[in-house]
């Protein structure tokens, strides 16, 4: 039983704090944006804004349902939770450190570690094309639609490049677990340059990592199906309130687990000096390495201008997918000849 | 604990099918065959067969589904008329269907019922059945890597020939 | 923890397969026939793998994994051509593409 | 090194070959000369380890990858040096690297330069796997490649008939003769159970102590035989001569590569290569060294005739081999690659230099129209000489010791039966005295006289002008060499015996040496005659001499004085070919093969297949309803059966 016990309460913990992170995670997109832009952003509700997520929680949750006239009104409103499931479901396998010594018992810091682990991100990347997809036919909308055949088209051909540029990683570790995946970037060479993949023969599939998984999260420059000059939003556009809000909490859960992803299999996970002695560092490691990535993403948005759609088909067809083929040549020769 | 999982599992399965088979959308069809392959990746992971399970969702329902729908939505198809089928044909030949359907569960039934599934077993362990898949099928996998591209041939220039 | 009939299985499949069939046979829409395609194929999956578990033998899954690639690559096809018939008809009712007939 | 030797010109002409169309002369001419220079380089490395050893083992074996393994066949790549082998990589890399050099001059704006390189650089891999392979198949890789490369070569001006036709006769005849060496090949599998060419010989030496005598066909001549017929194919031996002349067509330097240098001396390097197997059959060695001798004489008579002038030096390259044939039949083998290697030397460079004139004269190859052109090439003039006296064979030039030690071998012959050996003598010796008189008259009709060809033809002014230095420089090279290569191999006679051939001295532990103990008394060939061997050799030399002195008036005299008919249509083997093989070949095809087999059989029976489907087809069709599902109903009712075969009939599930 205590097994079961241990398990619920981490889920708990685990999904406690993601769910803030991304209600904060907004924030700090919107803050940024100011800053950048040279504006102070959001900074009325609370000290600098923090209690600004609240509000809009509430707003959320308050504001009125719009209905299309919609032959599918279920299908209306499954399509936000099948977005938005997937994207939670991520964390399930996600490490965010090693084991730390509680109560008196080991306890993993990650909710599972399955020998499968990789595949079924995968799996769950390939699932949360569903809820846009269905979001756009269901809204019985013109923009809806196309945004979510563009969203369905994107996400297909990106996922491609996604999962090939991982499979280098694999060839290296030799695992799906993404456990193992991290323990595997552990140490230094020359007790300088760290372990991690990034560094050692990965730098190519890192770079096609990360362009794939903007694209996979609908992202500038690559946020054609929430186009807002040609599709007014693209497969949201008819929702509103809480179902928005699913969506865009979907949004924000699923950058969060690109970045995690990420760092897990490219930057080391929780890997970091001192870890070893106190493994709980490893989160802070962990949370560090990803708000990198998660500053990259809204850089991105404030800086570069959106892809027009064929380029953005060439790009992922003609000179991602050839990369991540070269890439994965390159790692086999590696592993042949190491 | 299982056995309640697979009858969950089963029927979901089977109830979906039966979506597939009843509803007149084309679209509400493609989802349920999706309900469908979900509840068999279920029963793939209670089987064992883990790889496959994960392999079974990102195939079929991450790519082969996904193009159904987007098909169909591609299409604007709308649901077919109410009238099933004219030919009395048909209704004709559902009796032998359903005997040979009835016949089969009973003779598996008869047959397997003190065969069960040795449970826990992983024989689908990733690793074994690349190892598999590149040894003893090898010639199998190549083959198939140039039926996948021909049909990719195919499809492109079906499409554009339009 | 109780085990699970190995005719369990294979009678969902038995169903399952029962169901993609008869989808097939009275559909008249080609894309729900290709689901019913897709639904057989599984079904026969289905006992692949839980021959393979029952027999802990790989070979069932390989086959799996094959069928699934001859699927993927059938749907491609098959899907290219409907929509081409739908370019030139405006119909999916495969009773009215028969032109090749007599 | 042995695989770098070999591989280094392949992987140019790889480069070449795919990337050389968008490159630049330069870059092309730097790669493929570079990398010929290379194998050169090594070969001089690989040569001289083998020299630093003591004669008895000089060999370096390099196992490169496994080939074939089918049942008993077992086919490795390797390479295999030794004396003969090493003699021959040497010169091969050597001539072959001067004439490419030469070649970036010649070929300068060709709009097949990249596609000449490519292929000069394929044939250098092919003859260099040749003469390398360790194994009968391996070898036979590297026969058909020279022979590819040679039609691949001639056919470089594939837009004019005359040298498509040229490069196909040049593969068909090499086919015909390739068909006798794959058929010998078999014999010795069959017969040896391995293609190696130690474990053939080894075999062959263990089990056929004794000779085959002369008039017996037995398996060993027979294999010897078959093997001969691929050698006459590809040296160009009567009576498959007839494709060397044709193959003129091809640029100059192929013509001096392949069908003077390196090709065509492979038919003379199996021969030695398989000396245990020959030395074992003297009907063989009969066969060969009456063919060589009669080759020789026909061949040098026809060059007094040809206006051509590459096609003298064709003639004069087939009169040559003739003489390495002889040498063989004769049992002197190391004479023969001695031979080889001078001519491989002046032959080259006759051709280089005719070569220079071409160009000089703008692709005019008609000793008719040249003339007077000493005065404006004095650099091709002197090195031509310099060929020119070395092939007829005045000493101390290179053709005159290897010459003199083949009529000398043949003299003595231990294998050839009296007065044969005699007989033979008096043939290389009237050969020697024409291939004297048609040279001096190439020489003669091409540089001395007054000019006679065109200075403003067609509206644009000729001017003949001495060539550039990338076209001298191999000239002056091979010049040197044809003037001073015979010394390597200076016979003992001269110095009365105090210092040996040092040629055949390196040559003689890779080749057999006539079977000795035949004849117990016979040990006096040990004691060789010197006096007789200097007066004979004297008496050549002067009647060389007085021959060219006459030679020269005589053609200065009337440099165009007509030749006998019968010659200048070389005796009318083509037109025999033609009649004899050729048209009954077609005609046969016609009637026989297209109008009866092909029409009357094959499309008939085809048609009739076709109408009885289509009659069946007539009633099947009903079946076609056009609906797709009953097609449908159709496929299922099929499973149906197969399932109510495996149910009723087939085997049962199998239960645990």
């Amino acid at each position: 039983m205590g097994v079961v016990v241990e398990a619920v309460v981490k889920i708990v913990i685990v999904f406690g704090i993601v769910l803030t992170c991304l209600a904060y995670l907004a924030l700090f997109e919107r803050k940024i944006l100011g800053w950048i832009q040279l504006r102070y952003g959001p900074n009325r509700v609370g000290p600098w804004g923090l209690l600004q997520p609240l509000a809009d929680l509430l707003k959320f949750l308050f504001k009125e349902d719009v209905r299309p006239t919609t032959p599918n009104p279920i299908l209306f409103s499954v399509a936000p939770i099948l977005s938005l499931v997937p994207a939670l479901m991520t964390y399930a396998v996600i490490p965010f450190g090693d084991r730390i010594e509680l109560f008196g018992r080991e306890i993993t810091l990650y909710i599972t570690s399955v020998n499968v682990g990789l595949l079924y991100l995968f799996a769950l990347s390939g699932l949360g094309v569903y809820g846009i997809v269905l979001a756009g036919w269901a809204s019985n909308s013109k923009y809806s639609l196309l945004g979510g055949l563009r969203s369905a088209a994107q996400l297909i051909s990106y996922e491609l490049t996604l999962t090939l540029s991982v499979v280098g990683v694999l060839i290296q570790v030799g695992s799906l677990d993404l456990v193992e995946i991290v323990r595997a970037q552990s140490g230094a060479y020359f007790g300088l340059i760290p372990k991690w993949h990034i560094f050692w023969y990965q730098p190519l599939g890192f770079l096609l990592f990360f362009i794939a998984a903007v694209a996979e999260t609908n992202r500038v420059p690559f946020d054609l199906p929430e186009a807002e000059t040609e599709l007014v939003a693209g497969y949201h556009t008819e929702y509103s309130a809480t179902k928005f809000a699913m969506f865009y909490v979907a949004e924000y859960a699923n950058i969060l687990a690109v970045s995690a992803l990420a760092t897990t299999l490219f930057l080391g996970g929780w890997n970091g000096p001192g870890v070893e002695r106190l493994p709980l560092l490893g989160v802070f490691y962990f949370a560090a390495k990803t708000a990198v990535f998660l500053f990259i993403y809204i850089w991105l948005r404030a800086t570069l201008p959106r892809f027009r759609y064929d380029q953005l088909m060439r790009f992922g067809w003609k000179v991602l997918l050839p990369l991540a083929f070269a890439n994965i040549v390159f790692s086999a020769a590696v592993a042949a000849i190491a | 604990m299982e056995r309640a999982l697979f009858v969950i599992f089963a029927l979901t399965a089977i109830v979906a099918a039966l979506n597939v088979l009843l509803r007149r959308h084309p679209l509400h069809s493609a989802l349920a065959l999706l309900v469908v392959l979900g509840a068999l990746t279920g029963l793939y992971v209670l089987l064992g067969a883990y790889f496959l399970a994960m392999i079974q969702v990102v195939i079929y329902a991450g790519a082969i589904l996904v193009l159904f729908l987007f098909v169909i939505m591609l299409l604007n198809i709308r649901a077919e008329e109410a009238r099933l089928e004219r030919r009395p044909f048909f209704r004709w030949l559902a009796v032998p269907f359903a005997l040979l359907l009835g016949a089969e569960i009973f003779y598996l039934v008869r047959t397997f019922e003190e065969n069960p599934v040795p449970s826990g077993t992983s024989v689908g362990v990733t690793e074994a059945i690349g190892r598999e898949l590149f040894t003893t099928y090898l010639l199998p996998f190549e083959v198939t890597s140039i039926l996948i591209l021909i049909a990719i041939l195919g499809a492109v220039v079906l499409a554009r020939r339009g | 923890m109780t085990t699970i009939p190995i005719s369990w299985y294979l009678a969902v499949a038995a169903v399952l397969f029962t169901i993609g069939a008869v989808t097939v046979f009275v559909k008249r829409n080609a894309i729900v026939m290709l689901l019913g395609i897709e639904l057989m194929l599984n079904a026969a999956n289905l006992t692949a793998v839980t021959f393979s578990s029952y027999f802990r033998e790989l070979a069932g899954q390989i086959l799996v994994f094959f069928v699934m690639v001859v699927a993927a690559a059938e749907a491609a096809v098959g899907l290219a051509i409907i929509v081409l018939l739908f370019r030139h008809r405006e119909t999916l009712n495969v009773d009215e593409a028969q032109l090749l007939k007599l | 090194m042995l695989k770098a030797l070999v591989l280094s010109p392949l992987i140019a002409a790889g480069i070449i070959g795919i990337f050389g169309r968008r490159w630049s002369e330069r870059l092309i001419a730097v790669i493929g000369c570079g990398s010929v220079g290379l194998s050169m380089l090594l070969a001089f490395r690989v040569f001289g380890e083998l020299w630093s050893r003591p004669p008895e083992q000089r060999v370096i074996w390099e196992p490169f990858f496994s080939w074939i393994a089918s049942g008993p066949l077992r086919v490795d790549w390797g390479f295999h040096l030794d004396a003969l082998s090493g003699v021959y990589v040497l010169f091969v890399t050597f001539v072959g690297f001067w004439i490419h050099v030469f070649a970036v001059g010649y070929m300068r704006g060709d709009s097949g330069y990249a596609r000449f390189f490519a292929y000069m650089n394929l044939f250098m891999f092919m003859m260099l796997v040749l003469v390398l392979a360790d194994n009968f198949l391996v070898m036979f890789v590297g026969w058909e490649g020279v022979g590819l490369c040679s039609y691949l070569l001639i056919g470089h001006y594939f837009d004019r008939a005359y040298a498509a036709s040229a490069a196909k006769k040049a593969f068909i005849v090499n086919r015909i003769g390739d068909f006798g060496f794959a058929l010998g090949l078999i014999l010795i599998f069959a017969t040896f159970g391995t293609l190696r060419f130690s474990e053939v010989m080894g075999a062959i030496v263990a089990r056929f102590p004794e000779p085959e005598a002369l008039g017996e066909i037995g398996l060993l001549t027979t294999i010897a035989l078959l093997l001969f017929v691929g050698a006459t194919g590809k040296s160009a031996q009567i009576p498959l001569h007839v494709w060397l002349p044709d193959a003129m067509a091809g640029p100059t330097p192929v013509s001096a590569l392949i069908h003077a240098a390196t090709m065509v001396t492979a038919g003379v390097y199996m021969v030695a290569r398989c000396s245990e197997l020959y030395v074992r059959s003297l009907t063989a060695l009969f066969v060969i060294a009456v063919i060589g001798g009669v080759t020789a004489l026909l061949a040098a008579t026809i060059g007094l005739a040809q206006w051509n002038i590459k096609k003298v030096l064709a003639y004069s390259t087939i009169s040559q081999l003739g003489y390495m044939f002889l040498a063989c039949g004769a049992g002197a083998f190391s004479a023969a690659i001695f031979h080889v290697v001078t001519h491989a030397f002046f032959k080259a460079l006759l051709f280089l230099g005719a070569g220079s004139v071409i160009v000089a004269l703008h692709h005019e190859e008609d000793m008719r129209r040249m003339g007077g052109l000493k005065r404006v090439m004095p650099l091709t003039y002197g090195t031509m000489l310099c060929g020119w006296l070395a092939i007829a064979g005045l000493p101390p030039f290179a053709g005159f010791f290897s010459k003199d030690e083949i009529l000398w071998r043949t003299w003595t012959s231990p294998v050839l039966p009296e007065p044969w050996g005699r007989l033979l003598w008096a043939i290389g010796w009237a050969t020697t005295i024409l291939t004297a008189v048609y040279m001096t008259r190439l020489i003669v009709l091409t540089f001395e006289g007054e000019e006679r060809f065109a200075r403003h033809a067609e509206g644009h002014a000729l001017v003949p002008r001495e060539s550039p230095p990338v076209m001298a420089i191999p000239l002056l090279v091979l010049a040197v060499l044809s003037v001073g290569g015979g010394w390597m191999g200076i016979s003992e006679a001269y110095t009365g015996g105090r210092i040996a051939n040092g040629f055949e001295q390196f040559v003689r532990p890779a080749l057999a040496r006539a079977p000795v103990h035949l004849d117990p008394s016979a040990i006096a060939v040990e004691e060789p005659d010197h006096g007789m061997e200097l007066g004979l050799a004297a008496a050549t030399a002067l009647a060389v001499l007085a021959t060219l002195i006459w030679a020269r008036r005589f053609y200065q005299r009337d440099p165009l004085r007509p030749a006998p008919r019968l010659l200048e249509n070389k005796y009318y083997v083509d037109e025999i070919y033609e009649a004899l093989f050729v048209r009954p070949l077609v005609r046969g095809s016609t009637v026989l093969l297209w109008k009866v087999f092909d029409v009357a059989l094959i499309d008939g029976a085809v048609n009739g297949v076709a109408s009885a489907v289509a009659a069946c087809a007539a009633v099947l069709r009903r079946l076609q309803t056009g609906l797709v599902r009953s097609y449908l109903v159709m496929i299922l009712i099929g499973a149906l059966i197969v399932l109510g075969y495996f149910v009723f009939i087939g085997s049962r599930l199998p239960v645990r």
